[in-house]
């Protein structure tokens, strides 16, 4: 059973080694759009400060809204996604590895790139930490809710669009427990209720959502 | 609850724009939902009662 | 009665007697909101901290009500379907969808009507407002997904899948927005916390609130008629009733 | 391509002598056509079923069906006295669908070799490379498969067949897009199956000339 989640991990960060262009579309997206909110909300970095846990988060979401559409649909249209169906293990294992590969390509390095953005919005040295932290927790959350998205839209018309309107609702716990905790830093509050509030969330939708995908999956193949 | 006349009833205490704006809205939203199903029920007939006229012919 | 649950559980039986229930059930709403609006407007007194503005609470508290059993009752229906494969209870949950999602949208629009003269604003960031905000997106995103899916038995599972996923976070969400809110300001005023509360004012709350739910079981039943009719579009049965129309 | 070769690195299929992959009543409805009503058969140790049937009569509906992937409307379909279900049947059984499983990006030997973790049998790299060999894609093992033709991707799909024990094939189209050739393998590969007393279900469009086996066959209208 573990080798077999290892094995689906290795395979998954192989393709997307293939195809790693995807990868970089993603990360340059995301420091984009952060980017971009300096420039549209003026240069005082007084408002910089206040916002940048938010806008780090919502651009975040984003990002894995981007990413998560080519969660299942590669298998789906070449056919190994019936393989992984019918082979003789719990398909939910399958899909967690894919899932945690597929954080590992997409949610990492936002996690990773996210002090450095950081820095554009004068965030304290500390501060950054917690964002990063905070990231680490909550990004494989995003991973975890957007694949039972990603297989209930799998290969509909319009997809990608839906796919957002499914997931983003579901993704607002972890956007208040994780941008909060670094506002509640900056606040001068600990922001550990907030990180330990965001891993129990982690731990939840670990356990729940590979199965959840897996019955979504089988039901989009019939 | 006595209003004592119509433009007491209609002004609501300085309130009659929201008090009777979210009713009329609530109206409004229950009279589109009861349209909109109305016209979905025509338009259903329609169609079965065509496919059924085709069913007999072919 | 077991046998009749049976019976009545198949679309040829159902769907006549859903047809005899529905006028039945708009009178009662009818009747119902009368007694409501009259209780409403004239034996409900002023309410002594929110003067008349309060009186939107009579369509503001049983909407919001609606809009979180409707969407309740939805996700059992739509699990049932999904566990016991019984093709009318996912009829159920797909026609109670746009009805609770109208009482979702009435219930945020008057919580504005009465914000803006109660708080000063349209909108405030309270856990109740937000959620109510959310499950709206909830409902449009079950609405969009089933009828994203041309296949009916996907439609209904796929749907009965996000409903679920939905309820469980519902909560979840509600929490997490009323700690995220009390940290920032904390909401100063709530609808229904008045202490002044008058047990007539409770009164014409309840029985709006039966209005709704009348009217609410009428709409969805001619609605899951039509959805019947629609998808046994070729049994023998819906022919029948097709020839006798004709 | 010499079928000795073939014979002599084949596995034998894991079977039970009373293996029997059973059909009763089966119904079946794509959206809202009824595509086959009441179907019903047994498939017993080294029998080939062929499914015949017009484009769009629910050949692949029924293959898909039989592996377990869609529900039927009613009726049932039974593996060994049990339902047809779960991760006992997924171990005796071998589906090659329409799309073949292959990814472009990877090489022909990391697909076989991804395959064959899916499946119940992890491959050693030398069985992966030799059956490849036999298979006819010799030399090509370590390219990415996006360079190869129509044909040679198939046959990475196929290569499976090779280097499977499941006793129960189901197979949707596996001659197509393949010459002369590799035709000749895959029916060479398919005898060798039955003989080992395995059991095969197929669709095909081509003249199917399995030696010393006369496949039987039901019809789809």
């Amino acid at each position: 059973m573990g080798k077999l989640f290892i094995r689906v991990i290795r395979r998954d960060l192989l393709l997307a080694y293939r195809r790693r262009a995807d990868v970089l579309t993603t990360l340059f997206f995301f420091v984009i759009v952060v980017s971009l909110f300096p420039l549209g909300v003026g240069p005082e970095m007084k408002t910089l400060r206040l916002i940048a846990p938010g806008v780090v988060w919502v651009a975040a979401l984003l990002a894995s809204m981007l990413s998560l559409q080519r969660l299942f649909a590669a298998d789906y249209q070449d056919g190994t996604l019936e393989q992984m169906l019918l082979a003789p293990h719990p398909l939910g294992v399958i899909v967690l590895g894919k899932i945690v590969a597929h954080w590992m390509v997409s949610g990492l390095p936002l996690a990773l790139m996210a002090p450095l953005l950081g820095l554009q919005f004068d965030l304290p040295p500390e501060a950054l930490g917690i964002l990063f932290i905070a990231l680490l927790l909550g990004t494989p959350i995003l991973s975890l809710i957007g694949a039972v998205g990603a297989a209930l839209t799998l290969g509909l018309r319009g997809g990608g669009v839906l796919l957002s309107l499914l997931v983003l609702p579901l993704y607002i716990p972890a956007l208040i427990f994780g941008a909060g905790a670094v506002e509640a830093y900056i606040a001068g509050v600990s922001p550990e209720g907030h990180l330990s509030l965001l891993a129990a969330l982690l731990i939840f939708s670990g356990l729940a959502t590979p199965w959840i995908t897996a019955l979504a999956l089988r039901i989009a193949m019939e | 609850m006595n209003w004592g006349s119509w433009s007491n009833f209609i002004d609501m205490g300085g309130r009659g724009f929201y008090v009777w704006g979210s009713y009329f809205i609530t109206l409004i939203c229950i009279v589109f939902e009861l349209g909109l199903l109305a016209r979905q029920k025509r338009a259903l007939w329609q169609r079965l009662t065509q496919l059924m006229k085709l069913n007999k012919q072919g | 009665m077991a046998l009749n649950i049976f019976k009545y559980s198949s679309p040829a039986s159902f769907y006549p007697l859903a047809g005899k229930m529905v006028p039945v059930f708009y009178g009662l709403a009818a009747v119902f909101t009368i007694v409501g609006l009259y209780i409403s407007f004239f034996v409900a007194p002023t309410d002594a901290t929110q003067g008349e503005a309060y009186r939107i609470i009579f369509i503001h508290v049983p909407a919001a009500w609606m809009s979180m059993f409707i969407y309740i009752v939805m996700a059992i229906w739509a699990g049932l379907g999904l566990v016991l494969n019984t093709r009318l209870s996912s009829m159920m949950a797909q026609a109670l969808a746009p009805t609770g999602a109208m009482f979702t949208f009435v219930a945020l629009i008057t919580g504005a009507f009465w914000g803006k003269p109660t708080w000063g604003t349209w909108w405030e960031w309270d856990a109740r407002m937000t959620s109510e905000l959310i499950l709206l997106f909830l409902y449009i995103g079950y609405m969009s997904l089933t009828a994203a899916i041309d296949d009916v038995r996907r439609a209904d599972k796929a749907g009965a899948i996000l409903a679920m996923v939905g309820g469980i976070n519902v909560p979840i969400i509600y929490f997490s927005v009323k700690w995220w809110n009390t940290l920032h300001q904390g909401a100063s005023v709530s609808l229904t916390s008045s202490p002044s509360m008058a047990k007539t004012m409770l009164l014409g709350m309840l029985i709006m609130a039966i209005a709704a739910w009348m009217y609410s079981i009428a709409v969805a039943l001619s609605r899951v008629r039509l959805l019947m009719l629609e998808r046994e579009k070729s049994s023998a049965w819906v022919q029948e009733i097709l020839e006798q129309k004709s | 391509m010499a079928q000795e070769a073939l014979l002599s690195l084949s596995l034998a299929p894991v079977y039970r002598p009373d293996s029997m992959l059973e059909v009763v009543h089966l119904s079946c409805l794509r959206g809202e056509r009824t595509l086959f009503t009441d179907l019903s058969f047994t498939l017993s140790p080294g029998e080939l079923l062929q499914v015949a049937g017009a484009n769009g009569s629910g050949k692949t509906s029924l293959l898909r069906m039989l592996c377990g992937l869609s529900a039927p409307l009613a009726g049932e379909i039974r593996w060994n006295n049990a339902a047809a279900r779960g991760e006992d049947f997924n171990r005796d059984l071998l589906y090659i669908g329409h799309h073949s499983a292959v990814k472009e990006e990877l090489t022909p030997l990391e697909n076989l070799l991804i395959a064959s973790t899916f499946a119940s049998a992890p491959l050693t790299e030398s069985q992966a490379l030799d059956a490849l060999n036999r298979i006819g894609l010799g030399g090509r093992e370590h390219l990415p498969t996006k360079a190869l033709s129509q044909g040679q991707k198939r046959r990475v799909g196929l290569a499976r067949l090779l280097v499977s024990n499941a006793p129960l094939w189901i197979l949707d189209e596996p001659l197509t897009a393949l010459d002369v050739l590799a035709v000749e393998l895959i029916q060479a590969r398919l005898a060798e199956h039955l003989a080992q007393q395995g059991m095969i279900v197929l669709t095909t469009h081509q003249a199917l000339q399995v030696p010393g086996i006369t496949p039987r066959q039901i019809a789809l209208s």
